[in-house]
Protein backbone atom coordinates (compact mmCIF):
# COMPACT_ATOMS: atom_id res chain seq x y z
CA UNK A 1 0.00 0.00 0.00
CA UNK A 2 1.14 3.36 -1.19
CA UNK A 3 -0.26 7.09 -0.06
CA UNK A 4 1.03 10.06 -1.32
CA UNK A 5 -0.12 13.42 -0.62
CA UNK A 6 2.18 16.03 -2.13
CA UNK A 7 1.91 19.56 -4.32
CA UNK A 8 4.03 18.29 -7.32
CA UNK A 9 2.61 16.55 -10.41
CA UNK A 10 3.04 12.77 -10.47
CA UNK A 11 3.83 10.57 -13.14
CA UNK A 12 1.03 8.82 -14.48
CA UNK A 13 2.56 6.82 -16.99
CA UNK A 14 5.82 5.88 -14.67
CA UNK A 15 3.00 5.35 -11.23
CA UNK A 16 1.29 2.93 -13.61
CA UNK A 17 3.82 1.01 -14.72
CA UNK A 18 5.29 0.90 -11.56
CA UNK A 19 2.51 -0.83 -10.09
CA UNK A 20 1.64 -3.09 -12.63
CA UNK A 21 5.07 -4.49 -13.25
CA UNK A 22 6.23 -7.80 -11.50
CA UNK A 23 3.32 -9.76 -10.47
CA UNK A 24 2.72 -13.01 -11.22
CA UNK A 25 -0.73 -13.54 -8.67
CA UNK A 26 -2.54 -10.87 -9.82
CA UNK A 27 -4.67 -10.71 -12.83
CA UNK A 28 -6.28 -7.55 -12.98
CA UNK A 29 -4.80 -3.58 -12.70
CA UNK A 30 -7.59 -1.18 -12.50
CA UNK A 31 -6.45 3.13 -12.32
CA UNK A 32 -8.53 5.88 -12.04
CA UNK A 33 -7.00 9.69 -13.14
CA UNK A 34 -8.60 13.13 -12.14
CA UNK A 35 -8.13 15.41 -14.33
CA UNK A 36 -8.95 19.35 -13.70
CA UNK A 37 -11.54 20.02 -16.15
CA UNK A 38 -12.31 23.44 -17.61
CA UNK A 39 -15.15 25.20 -15.30
CA UNK A 40 -18.76 24.59 -16.89
CA UNK A 41 -19.46 28.39 -17.42
CA UNK A 42 -16.06 30.65 -17.01
CA UNK A 43 -12.97 29.81 -18.28
CA UNK A 44 -11.12 28.39 -15.21
CA UNK A 45 -7.66 30.20 -14.86
CA UNK A 46 -6.63 27.75 -11.95
CA UNK A 47 -8.16 24.91 -9.10
CA UNK A 48 -6.72 25.63 -5.98
CA UNK A 49 -7.00 22.40 -3.79
CA UNK A 50 -6.42 22.71 0.00
CA UNK A 51 -6.11 20.27 2.10
CA UNK A 52 -5.81 19.19 6.12
CA UNK A 53 -2.19 18.15 6.23
CA UNK A 54 -2.53 14.85 8.52
CA UNK A 55 -5.70 14.49 8.50
CA UNK A 56 -5.60 13.73 5.45
CA UNK A 57 -2.72 11.40 5.20
CA UNK A 58 -4.68 9.35 8.06
CA UNK A 59 -8.28 9.51 6.17
CA UNK A 60 -6.60 8.20 3.07
CA UNK A 61 -4.68 5.51 4.58
CA UNK A 62 -7.97 4.31 6.69
CA UNK A 63 -9.87 4.90 3.38
CA UNK A 64 -7.12 2.17 1.62
CA UNK A 65 -7.16 0.04 4.62
CA UNK A 66 -10.65 -0.21 4.42
CA UNK A 67 -10.70 -1.09 0.96
CA UNK A 68 -8.13 -4.18 1.31
CA UNK A 69 -10.39 -5.54 3.89
CA UNK A 70 -13.50 -5.81 1.76
CA UNK A 71 -11.85 -6.71 -0.82
CA UNK A 72 -8.96 -9.45 -2.08
CA UNK A 73 -6.29 -7.01 -3.13
CA UNK A 74 -2.59 -7.37 -4.25
CA UNK A 75 -1.93 -3.97 -3.83
CA UNK A 76 -3.64 -0.22 -3.42
CA UNK A 77 -1.88 3.11 -4.43
CA UNK A 78 -2.94 6.77 -3.82
CA UNK A 79 -1.77 9.67 -4.67
CA UNK A 80 -3.26 13.27 -4.16
CA UNK A 81 -2.20 16.50 -5.08
CA UNK A 82 -2.79 19.79 -3.35
CA UNK A 83 -2.36 23.22 -4.01
CA UNK A 84 -2.99 25.52 -7.46
CA UNK A 85 -3.27 23.13 -10.51
CA UNK A 86 -4.19 24.24 -14.17
CA UNK A 87 -7.13 22.76 -16.34
CA UNK A 88 -5.72 19.58 -17.73
CA UNK A 89 -3.12 18.67 -15.13
CA UNK A 90 -3.92 15.61 -12.90
CA UNK A 91 -5.16 16.09 -9.38
CA UNK A 92 -5.27 12.38 -7.88
CA UNK A 93 -4.62 8.82 -8.81
CA UNK A 94 -5.79 5.43 -7.44
CA UNK A 95 -4.59 2.08 -8.46
CA UNK A 96 -5.85 -1.37 -7.43
CA UNK A 97 -4.87 -4.45 -8.38
CA UNK A 98 -6.28 -8.54 -7.91
CA UNK A 99 -6.63 -11.60 -8.85
CA UNK A 100 -9.93 -11.01 -10.57
CA UNK A 101 -11.33 -7.83 -12.39
CA UNK A 102 -14.52 -7.55 -10.05
CA UNK A 103 -11.99 -6.85 -7.39
CA UNK A 104 -9.94 -3.91 -8.72
CA UNK A 105 -13.13 -2.44 -10.35
CA UNK A 106 -15.30 -2.36 -7.06
CA UNK A 107 -12.25 -1.54 -5.13
CA UNK A 108 -11.10 1.16 -7.34
CA UNK A 109 -14.31 2.98 -7.47
CA UNK A 110 -15.28 2.27 -3.55
CA UNK A 111 -11.56 4.42 -2.81
CA UNK A 112 -13.13 7.26 -5.08
CA UNK A 113 -16.59 6.89 -3.81
CA UNK A 114 -14.77 7.56 -0.43
CA UNK A 115 -12.19 10.17 -1.31
CA UNK A 116 -14.81 12.38 -2.94
CA UNK A 117 -16.68 12.91 0.22
CA UNK A 118 -14.42 11.77 3.19
CA UNK A 119 -10.96 13.03 2.18
CA UNK A 120 -10.26 16.42 4.18
CA UNK A 121 -9.76 18.39 0.67
CA UNK A 122 -11.29 21.70 -0.74
CA UNK A 123 -11.43 22.95 -4.03
CA UNK A 124 -11.68 26.46 -5.46
CA UNK A 125 -12.12 27.59 -8.97
CA UNK A 126 -10.56 30.86 -10.05
CA UNK A 127 -11.82 32.40 -12.65
CA UNK A 128 -12.23 36.06 -14.50
CA UNK A 129 -15.39 36.45 -12.32
CA UNK A 130 -13.87 35.24 -9.18
CA UNK A 131 -13.28 32.29 -6.79
CA UNK A 132 -15.72 29.80 -6.05
CA UNK A 133 -15.54 26.93 -3.42
CA UNK A 134 -16.72 23.61 -5.37
CA UNK A 135 -19.82 22.90 -3.60
CA UNK A 136 -20.51 19.07 -2.22
CA UNK A 137 -22.53 17.06 -4.72
CA UNK A 138 -25.38 15.24 -3.54
CA UNK A 139 -24.81 12.65 -5.29
CA UNK A 140 -21.25 12.27 -4.20
CA UNK A 141 -22.75 11.72 -1.05
CA UNK A 142 -25.29 9.10 -1.94
CA UNK A 143 -22.66 7.25 -3.52
CA UNK A 144 -21.64 6.19 -0.33
CA UNK A 145 -24.92 4.52 0.55
CA UNK A 146 -24.08 1.62 -1.76
CA UNK A 147 -21.43 0.05 -0.05
CA UNK B 1 -7.44 23.68 21.94
CA UNK B 2 -6.27 24.17 18.86
CA UNK B 3 -9.25 25.32 16.20
CA UNK B 4 -8.82 25.32 12.48
CA UNK B 5 -10.40 26.49 9.83
CA UNK B 6 -10.32 25.50 6.04
CA UNK B 7 -11.95 26.75 2.76
CA UNK B 8 -14.59 29.22 3.04
CA UNK B 9 -14.71 28.69 6.60
CA UNK B 10 -11.30 29.96 7.25
CA UNK B 11 -12.00 32.83 4.28
CA UNK B 12 -15.20 34.38 6.63
CA UNK B 13 -13.45 33.50 9.80
CA UNK B 14 -10.04 35.28 8.60
CA UNK B 15 -7.24 33.12 9.73
CA UNK B 16 -6.71 29.19 9.50
CA UNK B 17 -6.00 28.36 13.13
CA UNK B 18 -6.04 29.54 16.43
CA UNK B 19 -5.61 28.59 20.02
CA UNK B 20 -9.02 28.66 21.97
CA UNK B 21 -9.48 28.85 25.75
CA UNK B 22 -13.15 27.42 26.37
CA UNK B 23 -15.13 25.15 29.25
CA UNK B 24 -17.42 24.19 26.25
CA UNK B 25 -18.13 20.42 26.77
CA UNK B 26 -19.46 19.69 22.93
CA UNK B 27 -18.78 21.11 19.55
CA UNK B 28 -21.95 22.88 20.19
CA UNK B 29 -21.11 24.07 22.62
CA UNK B 30 -17.90 25.56 21.25
CA UNK B 31 -19.54 27.07 18.18
CA UNK B 32 -21.91 29.05 20.55
CA UNK B 33 -18.85 30.30 22.41
CA UNK B 34 -16.96 31.30 19.23
CA UNK B 35 -20.58 33.06 17.75
CA UNK B 36 -20.72 34.97 20.46
CA UNK B 37 -17.53 36.54 20.22
CA UNK B 38 -17.36 38.25 16.83
CA UNK B 39 -20.05 38.61 13.71
CA UNK B 40 -17.29 36.95 11.59
CA UNK B 41 -17.11 33.91 13.29
CA UNK B 42 -21.42 34.30 13.55
CA UNK B 43 -21.56 34.42 9.50
CA UNK B 44 -18.92 31.49 9.54
CA UNK B 45 -21.29 29.02 11.95
CA UNK B 46 -24.65 30.67 10.22
CA UNK B 47 -25.53 27.18 8.88
CA UNK B 48 -24.66 24.49 11.12
CA UNK B 49 -25.62 21.80 8.44
CA UNK B 50 -23.63 23.13 6.07
CA UNK B 51 -20.22 22.38 8.03
CA UNK B 52 -18.43 19.43 9.02
CA UNK B 53 -16.21 19.02 12.40
CA UNK B 54 -13.19 16.60 13.04
CA UNK B 55 -12.19 16.18 16.54
CA UNK B 56 -8.26 15.12 16.42
CA UNK B 57 -8.92 14.61 12.52
CA UNK B 58 -11.55 12.09 12.73
CA UNK B 59 -14.66 13.42 11.61
CA UNK B 60 -17.42 13.69 14.61
CA UNK B 61 -20.78 15.42 15.26
CA UNK B 62 -21.74 18.35 16.73
CA UNK B 63 -22.71 16.67 19.54
CA UNK B 64 -19.72 15.00 20.26
CA UNK B 65 -17.73 15.79 23.59
CA UNK B 66 -14.39 17.69 23.84
CA UNK B 67 -12.92 16.13 26.71
CA UNK B 68 -9.09 15.68 26.24
CA UNK B 69 -9.26 17.36 22.40
CA UNK B 70 -6.73 19.07 21.32
CA UNK B 71 -7.61 20.22 18.08
CA UNK B 72 -11.09 20.81 16.63
CA UNK B 73 -11.55 21.34 13.02
CA UNK B 74 -14.28 23.11 11.16
CA UNK B 75 -14.60 23.22 7.25
CA UNK B 76 -17.59 22.74 4.49
CA UNK B 77 -18.53 19.10 3.26
CA UNK B 78 -15.12 17.83 1.58
CA UNK B 79 -14.68 17.55 -2.10
CA UNK B 80 -11.80 15.57 -2.85
CA UNK B 81 -11.12 13.06 -5.95
CA UNK C 1 -11.17 5.92 -30.71
CA UNK C 2 -7.93 3.99 -31.08
CA UNK C 3 -7.73 0.14 -31.27
CA UNK C 4 -4.36 -1.79 -31.39
CA UNK C 5 -4.27 -5.94 -31.84
CA UNK C 6 -0.57 -6.68 -31.94
CA UNK C 7 2.17 -9.59 -30.68
CA UNK C 8 4.14 -6.96 -29.28
CA UNK C 9 4.57 -5.71 -25.61
CA UNK C 10 3.03 -2.47 -24.97
CA UNK C 11 3.93 0.39 -22.77
CA UNK C 12 1.05 0.83 -20.25
CA UNK C 13 2.92 3.95 -19.08
CA UNK C 14 3.54 5.82 -21.64
CA UNK C 15 -0.22 4.60 -23.47
CA UNK C 16 -1.72 6.07 -19.99
CA UNK C 17 0.61 8.95 -19.87
CA UNK C 18 -1.03 9.90 -23.82
CA UNK C 19 -4.23 8.60 -22.90
CA UNK C 20 -4.86 10.61 -20.34
CA UNK C 21 -2.73 13.90 -21.51
CA UNK C 22 -3.87 17.00 -22.90
CA UNK C 23 -7.24 16.80 -22.57
CA UNK C 24 -9.33 20.14 -20.30
CA UNK C 25 -12.69 19.13 -21.10
CA UNK C 26 -12.65 15.22 -19.08
CA UNK C 27 -12.51 14.98 -15.52
CA UNK C 28 -11.69 11.35 -15.02
CA UNK C 29 -9.38 8.43 -16.78
CA UNK C 30 -9.97 5.05 -16.35
CA UNK C 31 -8.04 2.27 -17.15
CA UNK C 32 -7.89 -1.49 -16.66
CA UNK C 33 -4.81 -4.07 -17.36
CA UNK C 34 -4.94 -7.70 -17.48
CA UNK C 35 -1.90 -9.26 -16.89
CA UNK C 36 -0.94 -12.71 -16.72
CA UNK C 37 -1.48 -14.79 -13.54
CA UNK C 38 0.34 -17.71 -12.65
CA UNK C 39 -1.86 -20.91 -13.10
CA UNK C 40 -3.47 -21.88 -9.85
CA UNK C 41 -2.79 -25.49 -9.94
CA UNK C 42 0.77 -26.03 -11.93
CA UNK C 43 3.22 -23.57 -12.32
CA UNK C 44 2.38 -21.21 -15.74
CA UNK C 45 5.35 -21.54 -18.44
CA UNK C 46 3.76 -19.54 -21.34
CA UNK C 47 -0.05 -18.24 -21.58
CA UNK C 48 -0.44 -18.62 -25.51
CA UNK C 49 -3.11 -16.58 -27.32
CA UNK C 50 -4.90 -17.41 -30.14
CA UNK C 51 -7.28 -15.01 -32.17
CA UNK C 52 -8.92 -14.59 -35.78
CA UNK C 53 -7.36 -11.82 -37.65
CA UNK C 54 -10.10 -10.02 -38.89
CA UNK C 55 -12.80 -10.37 -36.88
CA UNK C 56 -11.16 -8.85 -33.74
CA UNK C 57 -10.44 -5.61 -35.15
CA UNK C 58 -13.98 -5.49 -36.13
CA UNK C 59 -15.37 -7.03 -32.91
CA UNK C 60 -12.86 -4.38 -30.63
CA UNK C 61 -14.36 -1.43 -32.91
CA UNK C 62 -17.78 -2.20 -32.32
CA UNK C 63 -17.15 -3.15 -28.68
CA UNK C 64 -16.01 0.05 -28.58
CA UNK C 65 -18.14 2.13 -30.47
CA UNK C 66 -21.39 0.84 -28.33
CA UNK C 67 -20.05 2.30 -25.34
CA UNK C 68 -19.31 5.44 -26.97
CA UNK C 69 -22.95 5.40 -27.59
CA UNK C 70 -23.84 4.37 -24.38
CA UNK C 71 -21.83 6.38 -22.20
CA UNK C 72 -20.90 10.20 -22.60
CA UNK C 73 -16.94 9.41 -23.40
CA UNK C 74 -13.95 12.00 -24.96
CA UNK C 75 -11.89 9.14 -25.76
CA UNK C 76 -11.20 5.08 -25.89
CA UNK C 77 -8.75 3.03 -26.31
CA UNK C 78 -8.01 -1.01 -26.50
CA UNK C 79 -5.09 -2.84 -27.15
CA UNK C 80 -4.94 -6.19 -26.84
CA UNK C 81 -2.18 -8.87 -27.73
CA UNK C 82 -1.82 -11.95 -29.20
CA UNK C 83 1.11 -15.03 -29.22
CA UNK C 84 3.39 -16.16 -26.86
CA UNK C 85 2.88 -14.39 -22.99
CA UNK C 86 4.76 -15.22 -19.96
CA UNK C 87 3.30 -14.46 -16.30
CA UNK C 88 3.01 -10.72 -15.56
CA UNK C 89 3.56 -9.60 -18.91
CA UNK C 90 0.47 -7.43 -19.92
CA UNK C 91 -2.13 -8.93 -21.80
CA UNK C 92 -4.41 -5.88 -22.68
CA UNK C 93 -5.68 -2.41 -21.73
CA UNK C 94 -8.70 -0.65 -22.43
CA UNK C 95 -8.95 3.16 -21.20
CA UNK C 96 -11.87 5.34 -21.25
CA UNK C 97 -11.94 9.61 -20.63
CA UNK C 98 -14.73 11.39 -19.74
CA UNK C 99 -16.29 14.32 -17.82
CA UNK C 100 -17.54 12.14 -14.51
CA UNK C 101 -16.02 9.31 -13.01
CA UNK C 102 -19.86 7.32 -13.47
CA UNK C 103 -19.54 7.02 -16.72
CA UNK C 104 -15.83 5.92 -17.15
CA UNK C 105 -16.18 2.94 -15.27
CA UNK C 106 -19.00 1.61 -16.22
CA UNK C 107 -17.82 1.78 -19.47
CA UNK C 108 -14.46 0.55 -19.03
CA UNK C 109 -16.29 -2.34 -17.09
CA UNK C 110 -18.79 -2.46 -20.04
CA UNK C 111 -15.45 -2.89 -22.62
CA UNK C 112 -14.21 -5.73 -20.09
CA UNK C 113 -17.33 -7.95 -20.08
CA UNK C 114 -17.48 -7.51 -23.68
CA UNK C 115 -14.13 -7.86 -24.84
CA UNK C 116 -14.00 -11.11 -22.49
CA UNK C 117 -16.78 -12.81 -24.18
CA UNK C 118 -17.54 -11.21 -27.43
CA UNK C 119 -13.78 -10.57 -28.88
CA UNK C 120 -12.51 -13.70 -30.74
CA UNK C 121 -9.38 -14.41 -28.15
CA UNK C 122 -8.74 -17.82 -27.00
CA UNK C 123 -6.02 -18.78 -23.96
CA UNK C 124 -3.89 -21.43 -23.96
CA UNK C 125 -1.89 -22.59 -20.50
CA UNK C 126 1.35 -24.47 -20.86
CA UNK C 127 2.47 -25.69 -18.04
CA UNK C 128 5.61 -28.50 -17.15
CA UNK C 129 1.79 -30.74 -17.27
CA UNK C 130 0.62 -30.48 -20.95
CA UNK C 131 -1.74 -27.67 -22.25
CA UNK C 132 -4.72 -26.56 -21.70
CA UNK C 133 -7.33 -24.30 -22.97
CA UNK C 134 -8.57 -21.84 -20.53
CA UNK C 135 -12.46 -22.14 -20.64
CA UNK C 136 -14.95 -19.15 -20.61
CA UNK C 137 -16.11 -18.66 -17.22
CA UNK C 138 -20.12 -18.69 -16.84
CA UNK C 139 -19.83 -15.52 -14.74
CA UNK C 140 -18.39 -14.08 -17.70
CA UNK C 141 -20.91 -14.95 -19.68
CA UNK C 142 -23.53 -13.99 -16.45
CA UNK C 143 -21.89 -10.42 -16.47
CA UNK C 144 -23.14 -9.39 -20.34
CA UNK C 145 -26.48 -9.82 -19.07
CA UNK C 146 -26.27 -6.48 -16.59
CA UNK C 147 -25.76 -4.03 -19.68
CA UNK D 1 -16.59 -21.25 -48.98
CA UNK D 2 -13.49 -21.16 -46.40
CA UNK D 3 -13.73 -22.57 -43.70
CA UNK D 4 -12.06 -21.78 -40.50
CA UNK D 5 -11.21 -23.38 -36.73
CA UNK D 6 -9.82 -22.10 -33.77
CA UNK D 7 -8.75 -23.34 -30.36
CA UNK D 8 -9.38 -26.94 -29.76
CA UNK D 9 -11.44 -27.10 -32.57
CA UNK D 10 -8.22 -26.13 -35.12
CA UNK D 11 -6.56 -28.99 -32.94
CA UNK D 12 -8.47 -31.52 -32.91
CA UNK D 13 -9.56 -31.01 -37.18
CA UNK D 14 -5.83 -30.44 -37.42
CA UNK D 15 -5.59 -27.74 -39.52
CA UNK D 16 -6.93 -24.14 -39.24
CA UNK D 17 -8.85 -23.53 -42.48
CA UNK D 18 -9.71 -25.11 -45.73
CA UNK D 19 -12.05 -24.74 -48.78
CA UNK D 20 -15.24 -26.57 -48.85
CA UNK D 21 -17.39 -27.39 -51.05
CA UNK D 22 -21.03 -27.31 -50.22
CA UNK D 23 -24.59 -26.80 -50.54
CA UNK D 24 -25.30 -26.81 -47.48
CA UNK D 25 -28.37 -24.42 -46.63
CA UNK D 26 -27.19 -23.57 -42.99
CA UNK D 27 -24.56 -23.68 -40.83
CA UNK D 28 -25.79 -27.26 -39.24
CA UNK D 29 -26.34 -28.80 -42.10
CA UNK D 30 -22.86 -28.05 -43.13
CA UNK D 31 -21.64 -29.73 -39.73
CA UNK D 32 -23.34 -32.39 -40.51
CA UNK D 33 -21.96 -32.58 -43.52
CA UNK D 34 -18.23 -32.19 -42.39
CA UNK D 35 -19.60 -35.08 -39.63
CA UNK D 36 -20.58 -37.45 -42.29
CA UNK D 37 -16.49 -37.07 -43.78
CA UNK D 38 -14.34 -37.90 -40.76
CA UNK D 39 -13.96 -39.05 -37.32
CA UNK D 40 -11.71 -35.54 -36.17
CA UNK D 41 -15.26 -33.69 -37.66
CA UNK D 42 -17.72 -36.01 -35.52
CA UNK D 43 -14.63 -35.26 -32.35
CA UNK D 44 -14.77 -31.27 -32.92
CA UNK D 45 -18.38 -30.80 -33.27
CA UNK D 46 -19.68 -33.96 -30.99
CA UNK D 47 -21.12 -31.21 -28.67
CA UNK D 48 -22.32 -28.06 -30.70
CA UNK D 49 -23.32 -26.61 -27.60
CA UNK D 50 -20.02 -25.85 -26.29
CA UNK D 51 -19.27 -24.36 -30.06
CA UNK D 52 -19.57 -20.54 -31.51
CA UNK D 53 -19.83 -20.11 -35.13
CA UNK D 54 -19.07 -16.94 -36.88
CA UNK D 55 -20.34 -16.44 -40.49
CA UNK D 56 -18.12 -13.40 -42.63
CA UNK D 57 -16.79 -12.62 -39.18
CA UNK D 58 -20.29 -11.83 -37.42
CA UNK D 59 -21.47 -14.26 -34.55
CA UNK D 60 -24.25 -16.08 -35.54
CA UNK D 61 -26.83 -19.30 -34.52
CA UNK D 62 -26.16 -22.50 -36.13
CA UNK D 63 -29.42 -22.25 -38.13
CA UNK D 64 -28.07 -19.01 -39.65
CA UNK D 65 -28.55 -19.00 -43.71
CA UNK D 66 -25.46 -19.99 -45.26
CA UNK D 67 -26.53 -18.03 -48.78
CA UNK D 68 -23.53 -15.39 -49.63
CA UNK D 69 -21.35 -16.39 -46.88
CA UNK D 70 -17.47 -16.20 -48.10
CA UNK D 71 -16.34 -17.39 -44.48
CA UNK D 72 -17.80 -19.40 -41.61
CA UNK D 73 -15.46 -19.83 -38.63
CA UNK D 74 -16.22 -22.42 -36.01
CA UNK D 75 -13.94 -22.23 -32.27
CA UNK D 76 -15.17 -22.68 -28.67
CA UNK D 77 -16.09 -19.59 -26.36
CA UNK D 78 -14.08 -16.76 -26.27
CA UNK D 79 -11.80 -16.04 -23.60
CA UNK D 80 -10.34 -13.02 -24.02
CA UNK D 81 -9.35 -9.80 -21.91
Amino acid sequence: MRILVQEAPFDLGAESARFAAGHTDIGAVVTFTGVVRDSDEAPLQVMEIEHYPGMTERSLTEIAQEAQTRWSLGDVLVIHRYGALKPGEMIMMVATAARHRKDAFEAAEFLMDYLKSRAPFWKCEVTAAGTDWVPAKEEDEDALNRW
Amino acid sequence: MNVLYFAWVRERIGLPREEVDSTAETVSELVDELVAREERYAAAFADRSALRVAIDQELRDFDAPLAGAREVAFFPPMTGG
